[in-house]
């Protein structure tokens, strides 16, 4: 049965448990995503959501339990490029810097994250920020920066995108525009983990809900 | 290779060791030490030149050679802890830090002391004075980085690395200070020649440095079996503990009215 | 068996003239050593007293929590 | 060395657009210079023996005051995080870091030490051991910098702990940049103390980035 779940999922976890400043935040949670799926974390404020996903993006080390990439768990002692390389990770910080402009940002990722070699532009215009893209990221509001930020998903190879709340501050169209790239890649054969307090099952037929319980 | 060191990185088993080996050790260093004092108080000779004070050699070498000694120990634990990813060995850094740093500061004391009579100032820009102050700036550094971060773990991980990198510094402040001295104070190394040890010295100042590195190791593990308890105190076996302690009636029993 | 070096108690007191140094050392560091005893001890017994008063805390709010949960459920 | 490219331009980027970045230590170095004469005396002897030591105290603080700020905006942008979860970039990145904080502090006192010269009364040959100091051991203080910045990154008083950890690293480089110049003022062959400063700086540009690069993982997890 071990062998069957190893096999067929993409990214799958057993019995992490994680403690932050001396609280346990969850025990024994296991996770199984496969490709084509959508994982979606709820749970209240301080349950532990961002710290499953700092684990699960590789950022945190579980206090028990262990990761695995396609079968392959995840040491900390070895670096694990094949999996940092299928990882588009976007955590609830933006990573725009504010200095610079959406271009120079843009162009930035792309080194950094190898990013499809595509028009800037028009990623930028299927966004909304047409005519934006050489004025510094501070001058945008927030709802614009979380574009710039999230413009990486258009762009990336990467197979899973691990996002910590990507819809916030972001209005209805934008939110519909960033659905419609979640079903594609979904499409795709790629995954995605999240965690947001949008509803998402009624869109994302593959989703399912990994609950936290907030605990003492 | 190490496999079987396994069970000994369980922290549980080791708070359990710990506290069976605290009373022997401690016991053992109390012993050695004061049998170290009073014999290289009382039954030794004085020095031919430095009459009876040369008897700060019996605290001050002790204390010079296991400042260092804590300092490596402590070095290679936080290298356990960065390579292995072994948490009683990060505990065991912070552990050992404030000791290493007690160690380094009884070694300047001392080290002053002796040198008001023999050099005529309570301080000189010596070599060994100077390293072992530097050892403490080190020392200072570690406890004041673990104590930094809001999440302890960080602060354990972050003064581990600290550790490390201040141990492949320390052969290399080592040499830089002493070659700086040879250019500055040339003559004053000569007055704090080794004196020639006579037997009937060199027994006690043995006793002595066993006796501090005893007091060490007794120390350490005192002061990780507190630290093993703070860092488990989510985990069941801790909590249990805990709750002897409480049913002992150590701590009054404030939840009584509340919970009707 | 070595013998007692001083030929008198107060001799040894006044370690040849050297005394204050003598003395100013030995006693820094055992007053020193034995501070550093005392302080990691007082911690090792504090901490499991910190541990059981936390731990009742826990408790409090736990009970709080779940007489709130009783009363909401009881209104609805 | 594409990514090492890219972040380097986005240093540069960022430098021109925050140009007290990069000024402030500059000022800073001056300033301190010009205090010590006003505190000690300006007698011309005194003043060109106690030089060497005085350039590079003032070389060390301002260089550490410029240190705090090296990570920092991008560890508070999430830019960090999202580097140590894509894993490859880092070292690029990193070392690209410490490149562009070499020629935003450093290379600045280079070019204003025949200045130091001038105000500090010393001659051409200590003016050029300063020079040689500053290109060896500057880089040294950079990456050493960068090592207390990163470790020091998510605690909660950076900056003088930052000074606390990394000034007593220091001292060696001190030690003989110093001797350097000194011996320099006097007329003396100072190519060994060079030879040391660059064995140094092989092994910390060995080891340093390696470390830094652990402190930035431990810090982000």
């Amino acid at each position: 049965m071990a062998v069957f779940l190893v096999t067929t999922s993409l990214l799958s976890a057993f019995a992490l448990s994680c403690v932050r400043q001396d609280r346990v935040l969850f025990d024994a949670v296991d996770v199984t995503l496969a490709a084509g799926e959508l994982l979606h974390i709820s749970g209240k404020n301080g349950a532990g959501k961002s710290s499953l996903l700092r684990i699960l993006a590789g950022l945190a080390m579980p206090d028990e339990g262990e990761v695995l990439w396609c079968g392959e768990p995840l040491s900390h002692r070895q670096p694990h490029s094949d999996f940092a390389q299928s990882l588009c990770f976007i955590g609830h910080l933006s990573g725009v810097q504010p200095q610079l402009t959406a271009l120079e940002n843009l162009e930035f990722w792309q080194a950094a994250f190898q990013l499809k070699q595509a028009d800037p532009y028009a990623v930028l215009a299927t966004l909304g920020l047409a005519g934006l893209e050489d004025i510094p990221c501070q001058m945008l509001s927030a709802g614009q920066q979380r574009r710039v930020s999230l413009a990486r998903l258009w762009l990336t190879q990467a197979k899973l995108w691990i996002l910590d709340e990507p819809f916030t501050a972001l209005d209805q169209s934008a939110i519909k525009l960033l659905q419609q790239q979640f079903k594609q890649h979904l499409e795709q054969g790629g995954a995605i983990i999240l965690t947001t307090h949008q509803a998402m099952e009624q869109q994302f037929p593959q989703s399912r809900t990994l609950e936290l319980v907030y605990r003492w | 290779m190490f496999k079987w060191l396994d069970p000994y990185a369980k922290p549980e088993t080791l708070y359990r060791i710990c506290g069976l080996w605290f009373p022997w050790l401690m016991t053992l260093a109390v012993l050695t030490l004061l049998l170290g004092t009073v014999w290289g108080l009382g039954f030794t000779p004085a020095d031919y030149q430095q009459g009876d004070s040369y008897r700060i050699i019996h605290i001050h070498v002790p204390a010079a050679i296991w400042s260092m000694g804590a300092y490596s120990s402590m070095a290679i634990a936080a290298f356990i802890a960065l390579v292995w990813q072994i948490k009683v060995a990060q505990w065991a850094v912070g552990a050992i830090a404030p000791i290493g740093a007690v160690y380094t500061l009884i070694a300047l004391l001392t080290g002053m002391a002796w040198g008001k009579p023999m050099w005529g100032t309570w301080w000189v820009w010596d070599a060994r004075l100077t390293s072992e102050l530097i050892l403490l700036f080190l020392y200072l550094g570690v406890i004041a980085l673990s104590g930094a971060f809001a999440d302890r773990q960080m602060g354990a991980k972050a003064s581990a690395l600290l550790a490390v990198v201040g141990v492949v510094n320390l052969p290399i402040i080592h040499f830089s200070v002493e070659w700086w001295n040879t250019l500055h104070q040339g003559a004053t190394i000569t007055k704090f020649a080794k004196p020639s040890i006579d037997p009937s010295m060199l027994w006690p100042l043995l006793l002595s440095i066993l006796g501090f590195a005893l007091l060490l190791a007794a120390l350490t593990c005192l002061r990780l079996r507190t630290a093993i308890l703070l860092n488990e105190q989510h985990r069941p076996w801790v909590r249990a503990l805990a709750q002897q302690s409480d049913q002992k009636g150590n701590v009054p029993q404030t939840n009584a009215g509340r919970t009707v | 068996m070595p013998e007692f070096y001083f030929e008198s108690l107060s001799a040894f007191w006044q370690m040849g003239g050297y005394a204050l140094f003598v003395w100013l050392s030995f006693g820094s560091t055992y007053g020193l050593l034995f501070g550093l005893w005392w302080y990691s001890q007082r911690s090792q017994n504090r901490i499991l007293q910190d541990l059981a008063k936390k731990q009742s805390r826990e408790q409090r709010v736990r009970a709080q929590q779940q007489q709130e949960e009783e009363a909401n459920e009881s209104k609805t | 060395m594409v990514m090492f490219k890219a972040a380097f331009v986005r240093e540069w980027r960022l430098l021109a657009r925050q140009k007290a970045d990069w000024l402030n230590p500059l000022m800073f170095f001056v300033i301190v210079l010009t205090l010590f004469p006003l505190g000690i005396g300006a007698k011309p002897n005194l003043l060109a023996e106690i030089a060497p030591g005085i350039i590079w105290i003032a070389a060390l603080l301002s260089v550490l005051l410029g240190a705090e700020r090296l990570f920092k905006e991008d560890f508070r942008q999430g830019t960090l995080e999202q580097l140590v979860a894509a894993d490859e970039p880092l070292f690029a990145y990193v070392l690209a870091k410490i490149t562009s904080s070499w020629c935003s502090t450093a290379l600045p006192l280079l070019f204003i030490s025949p200045l130091i010269a001038l105000l500090l009364g010393l001659n051409a040959a200590a003016w050029q051991a300063i020079v040689l100091s500053l290109l060896l051991g500057t880089p040294l203080l950079n990456l050493l910098a960068a090592l207390g910045a990163a470790l020091t990154l998510s605690a909660d008083k950076g900056g003088i702990l930052l000074a606390l950890l990394i000034l007593p690293l220091y001292i060696p480089l001190l030690i003989f940049a110093s001797a350097a110049v000194d011996n320099a003022t006097l007329g003396l062959d100072y190519s060994a103390q060079l030879a040391v400063l660059a064995a140094m700086l092989c092994l910390a540009a060995a080891l340093v980035p390696l470390a830094v690069l652990k402190a930035l993982r431990l810090n982000v997890g």
